[in-house]
């Protein structure tokens, strides 16, 4: 079963053999690893080695990505296998519709920066939520119309609560949504 | 052992900072009293301290900053002094105050030098007086073409525009040569009146690549003041500083005993009594006085370590009326990494419970924090987690030395900067030690290829190993142990890839 | 930054102190490839370096005993480099000649300087040549009186008889004064007579009150050797160092003096190229020396704190051919705290799996471990857990940071033996500064009342807590989350209690 | 109920009381403490205010005992509370009879100081086992006859396994005993 991994914009398969006791996995590229993931404790904490190099690794797996720590760096890691890539497909794109845009943290509204009707673009700032001493902007999470502000400068919210609702927008032009 | 200085310090404060002084409390044989907010009921400055009172609810506002309830706590437990900290209290000069009234030793300057520093116009005007260089400009506004010529040219090309009226970087212009400057002034104050209705600019020296050095001051009762040297803090975002530096790589040994002079006279001239940061903006050759930070800094432990002096120690001797050790000859580089709960990509804070900790360690690492497994990072109070200190023989070491302890540091529950930081450490222009407070907007924010080729390898093996362990028709009896994450796999595989 | 002196290290070691070379070499930008067996594929030494290569079995006879595993390692990985550590194949000549064979370069000694010192006959010959005191005594039975009153009065009072065929301390007579001489002698030789059928005996001075200081050198290829100070190791127990000092308390600066240079000799008389320490017996304003290990000893640290420097990074400079640096102005006082798994009691070594692990931090303090939550302490190894090292401006203050560092150490799963340490640090006798390696029998092994009298409020708090927050009459839906503690606790009262 | 507490000498009672939100403890010698013990996570460590002063400690329950760890010192607790001694009082003294002497710990055995008929003292050593580099004499119970020697000098044990089997003595007299 091939593996498939996007890294940012690194984007790879893998599929996995065994021989003699070594586990050995072959990439899209044509490039062959023998690896040996051996779990430290119950944490997520791995010791990686491939080809006789050592990584001290972090494995935070969830819902179809894994959080990967290792050499100081932190990597967000989208995963899938064949069946899961062939169940998406069968589900189909799904689309943006109306979405809600919500409170990443507790904090207090100190800004809005739309109103209902306006387009926005991608990562447009909707508002402005201070915690933790310091100003979030928070953005559209696509090209879109906004449906509804839930929010005004003052506010205190909690985590999750809804800010701005979104919804998709008409297509821009292709040389302006690139 | 001489008997200790003090009986029994309050820290009106939390976290690291309130750590760092129980520390060296315990080694002075000083008691030490813990306040705690409800949220902070089980954090390590409560549980490492001698003594601990509760003053109040998780807001600041209802426990950190409240001066009746921390004074109330210094008289139930008996304190004889109280250290602030950084932050909440600690340049309140009405607290201060109430401390003396209250007959408990305040381990700060006076009510009257807080007021003085706090207060940024009058900060200028004692520093001048006392010929510190300010950031060379006029006070008013010039209407005359060829007086502002004269004027521009003593400052110094490039000079800024700024609108009087304007304020947060609004209305400012710069100019570069003498040539560009009766078109831009009179474009100024059109725009200026556009914008605010009021037309009066400003003229001030445009200070190119600025850098931010700041020097460590600690002035007993008898006049003494003592430098110990500088620190360099242009790793910033949003005005917080991320990595720190001592000895700064711009300086001369002249400038660094002109801005040490500098910074003793501005003390001198409040009558200062403490430890103070004397804030000032570097660039080319000159320094100017910024401001003055009338507490223990964030980035004190880098001098520490360069000098082997504990200034924590240094603030009970000089309160207790001892005379301020001579500094000793520095040693070395030390560098510090602030480690903040926040997404290293968009500096958004993150919130979350420890769930996993491995701190650095060996020759030259000091850490600094009161992360323990299982806290909670909460939305209350600041986002800095840990002071990740390295002193090594030489600058290239110690960068080396950072780095090897950034990759040691592990903390699962919270994103943290660190990634951030690694990367301005390992950056060609942090190297050559030619930056300024740009550096981190030109850092590369990407992992390199290596990182990201490794990462999805590793995502890839971690998923085969999970999967594949899983028998295909499991009985009950014949079921290998699962662990918890194997079971997430089948879940998910289970829920999405099967249906 | 310069190119690396090597390209790739392997250590031939696991534990902290091939954590300890793995940082450094990383620092110089040097790779590092561990070993390890195969209870250590989990280790953090395999984990924190670049490469890793297994050798064999848990025994270290093997893996890390293995001088062609190691050797065959060190080819496939392609090292250039042998850090040997301590322990192990560190003081193994044959090892170093089979490294120079394959064209490796060892990071110790020539096999000829390790086989000298090796042999304890050969290295008091050398030593004696190199003029380095040594205890004084009688090399042959001497049967005249006369003679023997005269040799004894040469050697200076207290004295001691030992029989020529003894050994552990058996047919062994002190001697206090001339009077008592010639009838302890044939006291003595009656008694050699009837124990070992050989009534030799030999005249040696009885050292009272000894004391274990060793001196740290560092010698390079240009025959340039540094003395590092010394090292004052005299907290003992069954000949194993449990807490270390520098400077020692005891030494005046020419005694110190002295014995530097003394140690120097001895490196320069066998052609010493690398770091060693030169052990001697201290006592009463003279020294003598004991042994010489040619290799990095475990309390080094001490050292690297006082003086600054980074003892592994020199023995990288000297194995390439770099002049070894000359030692800095040392600075302050060091302790260190070996944390063994054992029993605090019985010194019994204590196994089992690390399951909760808080280390201490702040100012001063360096913790070189390879300790990590998950850890199974195993019988296979050293019961070295961790090295606690601390640095302060003063004596007094090194040890108060100590104990202040011990009471922030938390480990759970093996008992330590810290709270024998702590005790040690504590005492009247350590704290005067004049102790002797019978300190430890002194040293009172029950905690205090007050310590006592806490801990039986605290488990009775405890128990009351998690006795009362069960409920009678448990109903699946209202009952609240009931930890793996209560449980425990419902589990011992159905059990026991309510039988 | 009454709780039982015995730290090496120091025995001691208490008993508790809850009064306004706060914990109140009384101990038999009739001191009385606020108490307030707060679990940090789940590993068995605590923050401990008494009266005001705070403590940083960790308590690892078991069987009958709770190991206490503050302030440097690790001490083990006896602990029991009313019911649980009642029902040891009727279970009755058991005595010492036969019983194993087993190896605490995987080692090597280096020397064997008994013989099967030796009258042994408390504390006297059975035999030496060596284990991570150090010789461990392994000393008898109590006062005690050899019953079985089952080891020799150069026999690897694993932890748990018999070295010796012990008897009980016959009482010594009163002075030798004590």
């Amino acid at each position: 079963m091939k593996y498939f991994a996007k890294a940012l914009d690194v984007e790879r398969s893998f599929t996995f053999e065994r021989r003699n006791g070594s586990l050995l996995v072959v990439r899209d590229d044509g490039e062959s690893f023998v690896v040996d993931l051996s779990p430290v404790g119950d944490g997520g904490a791995y010791s990686f080695l491939v080809d006789g190099r050592s990584f001290d690794c972090l494995l935070e797996r969830e819902q179809g990505t894994t959080v990967v720590q290792l050499l100081g760096e932190r990597v967000v890691v989208a995963i899938q296998d064949e069946r899961e890539l062939a169940a998406q497909r069968v589900a189909g794109h799904k689309g943006g519709g109306r979405r809600a845009i919500e409170a990443v943290m507790p904090g207090v509204v100190v800004d809005v920066k739309v109103a209902e009707g306006d387009t926005v673009e991608d990562g447009q700032t909707l508002c402005i939520l201070e915690a933790m001493k310091m100003q979030n902007p928070i953005p559209a999470d696509g090209r879109a119309v906004v449906a509804r502000v839930a929010v005004k400068p003052g506010d205190v919210v909690a985590g999750g609560d809804l800010l701005v609702e979104l919804d998709d927008a008409p297509e821009a032009e292709e040389g302006a949504a690139s | 052992m001489s008997p200790p200085l003090f009986q029994r310090v309050l820290i009106a404060n939390r976290g690291e900072i309130a750590l760092r002084v129980i520390r060296t409390a315990r080694e002075m044989g000083i008691e030490s009293v813990a306040v705690y907010s409800d949220a902070d009921r089980n954090a390590l400055h409560v549980r490492r301290a001698d003594h601990a009172v509760r003053i109040g609810g998780s807001a600041p506002s209802d426990s950190y900053l409240r001066v009746d309830a921390v004074l109330a706590a210094a008289r139930e437990s008996g304190a004889d002094c109280i250290h602030p900290g950084y932050g909440f209290l600690s340049e309140n000069a009405g607290f201060s105050e109430a401390c003396a009234e209250a007959g408990i030793t305040f381990l700060g300057p006076s009510a009257d030098a807080i007021r003085k520093m706090g207060d940024k116009v009058e900060a200028r005007r004692v520093a001048d007086d006392a010929g510190v260089p300010l950031v060379p400009g006029l006070k008013d506004d010039v209407r005359d073409d060829a007086v502002l010529i004269e004027k521009a040219a003593e400052i110094g090309y490039p000079v800024m525009l700024k609108a009087a009226a304007g304020g947060g970087g609004k209305g400012i212009r710069i100019v570069r040569a003498e040539k560009d400057l009766l078109a831009a002034a009179s474009m100024a104050r059109a725009e200026a009146r556009g914008a605010f209705g009021d037309d009066r600019v400003y003229l001030e020296k445009f200070v190119t690549r600025p850098r931010h050095v700041e020097v460590q001051i600690v002035a007993d009762q008898h006049g003494g003041v003592t430098a110990f040297g500088e620190r360099e803090c242009s790793v910033q975002r949003r005005h917080q500083k991320l990595v720190e530096e001592s000895p700064c790589p711009a300086l001369t040994p002249e400038l660094r005993a002109a801005m040490c002079e500098a910074a003793c006279r501005l003390a001198r001239a409040v009558d200062y009594v403490g430890a103070g940061t004397v804030e000032f903006l570097y660039s080319e050759g000159a320094f100017y006085f910024l401001e003055m930070n009338t507490r223990l800094q964030v980035e004190h432990p880098i001098t520490e370590e360069r000098f082997g002096v504990d200034l924590v120690r240094e603030q009970f001797r000089v309160a207790a009326g001892l005379p301020v050790c001579e500094a000793p000859e520095p040693r070395g580089h030390a560098i510090e990494v602030r480690v903040n709960a926040e997404d290293p990509d968009n500096f958004f804070p993150s919130l979350g419970r420890i769930r996993r900790l491995g701190v650095p360690g060996g020759q030259g690492v000091r850490l600094d924090s009161a992360l323990f497994r299982g806290l909670e990072v909460t939305p209350f109070y600041d986002s800095m987690l840990a002071k990740l200190v390295v002193h090594a023989e030489d600058r290239d070491t110690a960068i080396a030395r950072a780095i090897r302890a950034i990759r040691e540091f592990r903390i699962v529950g919270v994103t943290t900067s660190m990634p951030v930081a690694m990367r301005a450490l390992d950056s060609e222009e942090f190297r050559s030690g030619d930056y300024d407070t740009g550096i981190l907007e030109r850092i590369d924010r990407r992992p390199s290829d290596k990182v990201l080729e490794l990462a999805a390898l590793a995502a890839a093996v971690g998923k085969f190993l999970a999967t594949e362990e899983i028998p295909v028709a499991p009985s009950a009896a014949s079921r290998p142990p699962i662990s918890a994450w194997n079971l997430l796999d089948r879940a998910e595989r289970l829920g999405r890839g099967m249906r």
